[in-house]
């Protein structure tokens, strides 16, 4: 099982995405005789194994998961967090400036929780290679194991480290390089240097305050890289109704019925008082308009609630190297 | 393992020009290029040389040399402001043709900065702009006279934004941070195998390409007799990224449809009968019947690990059709620049068992000037970057529980 | 001039609390004010005073005072970072029954500096954190612990934006940018009359209140008996204010329609004839028949200076009835939250030459955290703030030239 | 005639907005005998004289142009610019936040072009007042013509003046303070003074750049202003347009109809040779989809180009003076 590799059926030891109704998946990894407890039931995992990927299992009282392949896009709505993480709004967007694809070489700081980490690994796969910092030592832990049982450990390389303080140790050997760092501009020097010399390359950093954009863009300046650039992504997820064609008409014709009640209900209580007679029910001589009388009309519109920002992307171009040397340059 | 660090010859180019413009070029070695106002260059000049670098062109003969990219600058502000300053043409006492004379007697001095610099000391209330407006002045002349340019590498977010500007139409109005969600929605990735619907010129099925990087198999379904997918040669693909790619009209998707009705294969000896002219004509039909055939093996093996669609045609009348040959828990993602043409099938798909993970989203790209001292966002921008339908497929498998309850 | 500087006795006021979250309530003199886990506090105490200050809970008894308004705070990023600290529960050694037994014993100390202070004393890791989380740690247990409360003015957007973050349905999902916008779009203004649809249950009519001031006349049709308009009373208005709004239901707008189908004037000496009973019943009858015959009087005249809507019924219903009571070159601005609700007004105002400067938009608003060096939009925020069709009433008048031709 | 107050019916004298088509307003003041020329042809004013606000008037030739009342709206449309200004998503936000109204006393700095300061004057009329500062003469001179033409010099007083040199000169006098200012920080001190001191008040800074606006969250601070916020507003136009709901069953009939011409064109030409009978013309067995058998959809959208940024709306609120005085306060 991998993340960067679609298999069609499901087998022992594989990290299955249980789908259990809108919304809820759980990371499942699949144990001959185990036995998967969730809100709806009772799952035995034998029942999953051979079972084509996409397939509906059932407990035994009837209630019933999907079992999915695991993506890297359904890894980070059911990861363990253990940082703020990259949503596939910026994720995508940032791999799409860096100009990810099999084969690339890049730098990423910090690992956190690995979210962009599994989604860059199965971008540049099979030929290219991620090398992933993270200076908190039981995230590097935790993120080091995952990538091994998720069968990306040999597109990436991870490594515990400050690098704000100690660099990243590495030299003209990347096409591509991400910062999601407090202080990104700490780590610009040292990245410029970890880029391939003699071609562009990319780099972006990741900060949702203006102000770290402003310190990034200055050392990214002072460092000579150039087209720098931000943007903000977001995604705005749509919602579809069914609303009433109301018209004036039906206003009307419900005041003419509470009207018609008003009277007749005033009517009765008169009568009740003059005849003792309150058993007859009153005939409302106008009835209220009829909810499945009224057409619907389909409308669509933004949940109620939405991300309103995760981050300002900065991105920048690293020049090769030739344009520094090349005597024609010098005037 | 690079495809190609630097500029090759008869490669597709980008130039980003003074004017902020993008001019598309194939680069043919021994010619000059011609940039409009801005001169011609040697196209030799370029070949080898690495992508981003800027370059101006010396001369009328077409030499270029590479110059320094124009960094920031922080702009301080000054005492100065715009209190008693009309800023009216009459400021400016250089004419058009002054500067047309200038650069006719003097060809040497006639270079961008110096003619700035002769604009500038004949701008009456020059000395008395702000900072601010003087950067912006000396920028807007800088445009309109110098002769740089920078050669971009086409990758997809080249591409995809040189047809956004210029003809969004022909890409179905795609921005490309719709596209690269479209892209990870759709787990792309190499050595997997893509089913492709693109009706926007062949952007799609380009960006599809460059993430597999020549890994896998991608089936592309067309309208019309043929493919058309222009975009495809912007991006420089080799050979092995280009074979990975067949298509099929959607005449050919039903299992029942004749590769082609009058179609007989030839023996060795009823070839040999045929004249000259019959012979070409029979090669090259058996070449694209047996073009067909293969690439009809490959759709009808099914298993496809996504259907990735960008179409004119409603969303369901493709599903209907392709949705058997898409393997269980592989993506389903489906682009269109108008919501109102994804909401039959966002609701058939929310109501249906055979997909889970069912969600309609709207792309929001927003991009900022950050000169120091002065960050903004953009004053205009593009309105709209489309919709996605995605959801995962899934199988109704019946409850074997019951099954077995009821035998 | 002003209708109220300082907070009047009976009046409806916004109270916002250290969570941030608002509490309405009404000043009732001589009566202690229930703020929940924050306390209580006596109306009579803030009678008088100015809005914006904030006040603490001194004691049970509920006696405040004045305190400073928490100002920003620019904080100094130090060397400390969060590599080393798993943030969990455990590093905070003071419980929650810890701090209840603290306020029993020490009722003196136990306000909100001490309890904090105490806190972040007993917090093992707190030195290590940095000066960011600092801050923001330091900021949750003040919201916690803190009984501070500062009462706010109600006005068009106070109001405004109390209903939407607590009820949205209640008022349709009108955004106060985009209700700031139909005042705009409509030209509200004092010394004019206005027609207004109000299903926002009188949030769209108290505004048009508001800014009119008291000047004019404002004729409210509603859906039901009589007109529900609850967040007037928000507003304190005053008389003056109310006496400018009248209100008629749908069935009212058409001419033919009777007033009372039952009703007839009595003279002097037929009512003397009454039972006391009836006296007071034909009374309230005469009264409300009154007000109708005046209101209708009102809508009769027409020559309004807009019509204002923001309706759940269809808007061509409501132009098919009201576009007549309109008159030339003024505003008809209709809100919807649905963009699909206006699309067939919309085309056909188009289409038709009783309407120019026909437009559809839609209202974008973000909202941003300014702390120093700190400085981003919000996390979260409102989707939509829902469309606005407006136009201005224009006459097909008919070509004179051509009539003298026919002539 | 005034762009405070209705009048029914077009006068000598009165300003009109012209309608002359989607999006195309012109300002004209009514002169007896004069004539409107315009690209749609001769419009005699006295044809106006006497008509009522909405009416259609032609021209000899049979166009024709709306006559409009003027309003602070179509004002912002048609105005003469002198500077870049405000348009009604600023402008209503900022009218809201600072609780404009009958009766309410405004500064506003610059005056600009003086599309915000009619927005203004009509809001706060009948009662109200503005104090409009602009530093730039000939600037300062125009707007206080136009307040005379437009019926509002009795509501507005104009300064010219340099406010950050020489502050407002007013106190304790207004319950409101708009600063469209390049450095609006330094005029936040004397605004302070300027501000009602028993109450509170609203203060708004429109500023392009976010680094304005820090300088100003800054001063507001140092003020002691507080409930600082910032906002940014924008209106997207929506268009509507009709698609075609096009399926692959027309896609199929196209190409079968695509097929069918190509092979009957081969056979054609075929024949050509054969028989030289070229004026035959050949029927296609399979005709293309007609569009017009294609049923419509109804779809709407942003226009393609929209406005991204205006500036940043910085608010915050003057508390009055007592929370300073107020012995209880001194802790």
């Amino acid at each position: 099982m991998s993340f960067r590799k679609y298999k069609r059926y499901v087998e022992e030891g594989d990290v299955v995405a249980i789908h259990m109704g809108r919304d809820t998946l759980k990371a499942v990894t699949v144990v001959k005789d185990e036995i998967q407890s969730n809100k709806l039931g009772s799952f035995p995992h034998n029942d999953w194994i051979g079972r084509e990927y996409g397939s509906k299992v059932y407990s035994k009282k009837g209630s019933f998961v999907y079992l999915l392949h695991p993506t890297p896009e359904l890894w980070t709505l059911m990861l363990p967090h253990r940082t703020q993480i990259l949503y596939l709004a910026d994720i995508s967007f940032i791999s799409a400036y860096l100009e990810l694809k099999p084969g690339s070489r890049m730098i990423e700081s910090g690992t956190g929780s690995a979210s962009f980490s599994h989604s860059i690994a199965r971008t540049i796969a099979p030929t290219g290679h991620l090398f992933s910092f993270e200076y908190h030592e039981e995230r590097a832990n935790l993120a080091r194991q995952e990538f091994k049982d998720h069968g990306l450990d040999d597109l990436i390389t991870l490594t515990h480290r400050d690098v704000c303080k100690d660099g990243f140790g590495l030299s003209d050997t990347v096409n591509a390089v991400f910062l999601d760092l407090p202080a990104p501009w700490e780590a610009v020097e040292s990245a410029k240097k970890a880029f391939k010399q003699h071609r562009t390359g990319k780099i972006c950093t990741f900060s949702p305050c203006i102000e770290q954009v402003s310190k990034t863009v200055a050392a990214l300046n002072e460092h000579k890289f150039v087209d720098i650039t931000m943007f903000e992504c977001l995604i705005r997820n749509q919602e579809v109704y069914s609303v009433k064609k109301l018209t004036v008409d039906h206003a009307i014709q419900n005041i003419r019925h509470m009207d018609a009640r008003r009277k007749e209900n005033k009517a009765k209580a008169k009568r009740s008082i003059d005849e003792v007679n309150e058993e007859e029910p009153v005939p409302v001589s106008v009835s209220p308009v009829d909810e499945d009388d009224i057409p619907d009309m389909t409308i669509s519109r933004t949940r109620l609630e939405m991300k309103g920002h995760t981050s300002y992307l900065t991105f920048a171009t690293f020049l090769p190297v030739e344009a520094g040397t090349a005597p024609a340059a010098t005037e | 393992s690079e495809d190609f660090p630097h500029i090759k010859a008869d490669q597709c180019l980008f130039l980003t020009l003074p004017s902020g413009n993008v001019k598309q070029i194939t680069l043919k070695p021994d010619t000059k290029i011609p940039l409009g106002k801005f001169g011609t260059f040697k196209a030799n000049a370029l070949i080898g040389q690495p992508f981003g670098l800027t370059y101006q062109i010396l001369n009328n003969s077409g030499d270029i040399k590479p110059v320094r990219n124009t960094a920031l600058e922080d702009i301080e502000s000054t005492e100065a402001n715009n209190r008693e300053i009309f800023d009216s043409k009459d400021a400016q006492k250089l004419t058009h043709e002054d500067i047309e004379k200038m650069k006719r007697e003097f060809p040497d001095e006639a270079d961008e900065e110096s003619i700035i610099k002769k604009i500038i000391e004949s701008h009456s209330s020059f000395e008395k702009k702000t900072e601010w407006s003087k950067a912006k002045y000396v920028q807007r002349k800088k445009k309109k006279f110098s002769k740089e340019f920078t050669p971009m590498r086409p990758t997809l977010y080249s591409v995809a934004e040189y047809f956004f500007e210029r003809n969004p139409e022909k890409i179905g109005f795609l921005r490309v941070d719709t596209l690269a969600q479209i892209l990870n929605f759709a787990n792309v990735h190499a050595e997997a195998r893509y089913l492709v619907v693109d009706d926007t010129q062949g952007l799609l099925i380009s960006a599809v390409a460059e993430r597999m990087g020549g890994y896998g198999q991608i089936m592309g379904i067309h309208d019309g007799l043929s493919s058309n997918y222009d975009v495809l040669r912007y991006h420089n693909f080799s050979k092995r990224v280009l074979d990975t790619i067949s298509t099929l009209p959607w005449t050919m998707v039903d299992k029942d449809e004749p590769t082609s009705d009058g179609w007989v294969e030839f023996t060795e000896e009823e070839f040999e009968a045929l004249t000259d002219r019959e012979k070409i004509n029979y090669t090259r039909r058996r070449k694209t019947v047996k073009r067909i055939e293969a690439a009809r093996a490959i759709l009808n093996e099914g298993g496809f690990d996504g259907l990735i669609v960008a179409s004119q045609y409603l969303p369901m009348s493709i599903l209907d059709r392709l949705l058997p040959f898409v393997a269980g828990s592989r993506p389903v993602v489906i682009y269109n620049i108008n919501k109102e043409v994804l909401i039959d099938a966002f609701l058939h798909m929310r109501s249906s068992n055979e997909y889970v993970g069912v969600q309609m989203t709207e792309s929001w790209l927003r991009r900022y000037q950050v000169l120091p001292g002065r960050t903004h966002p953009e004053m205009t921008t593009s309105a709209g970057g489309g919709y996605i339908l995605s959801a995962y497929r899934t199988f109704d498998t019946p409850n074997p529980h019951l099954e077995a309850s009821k035998s």
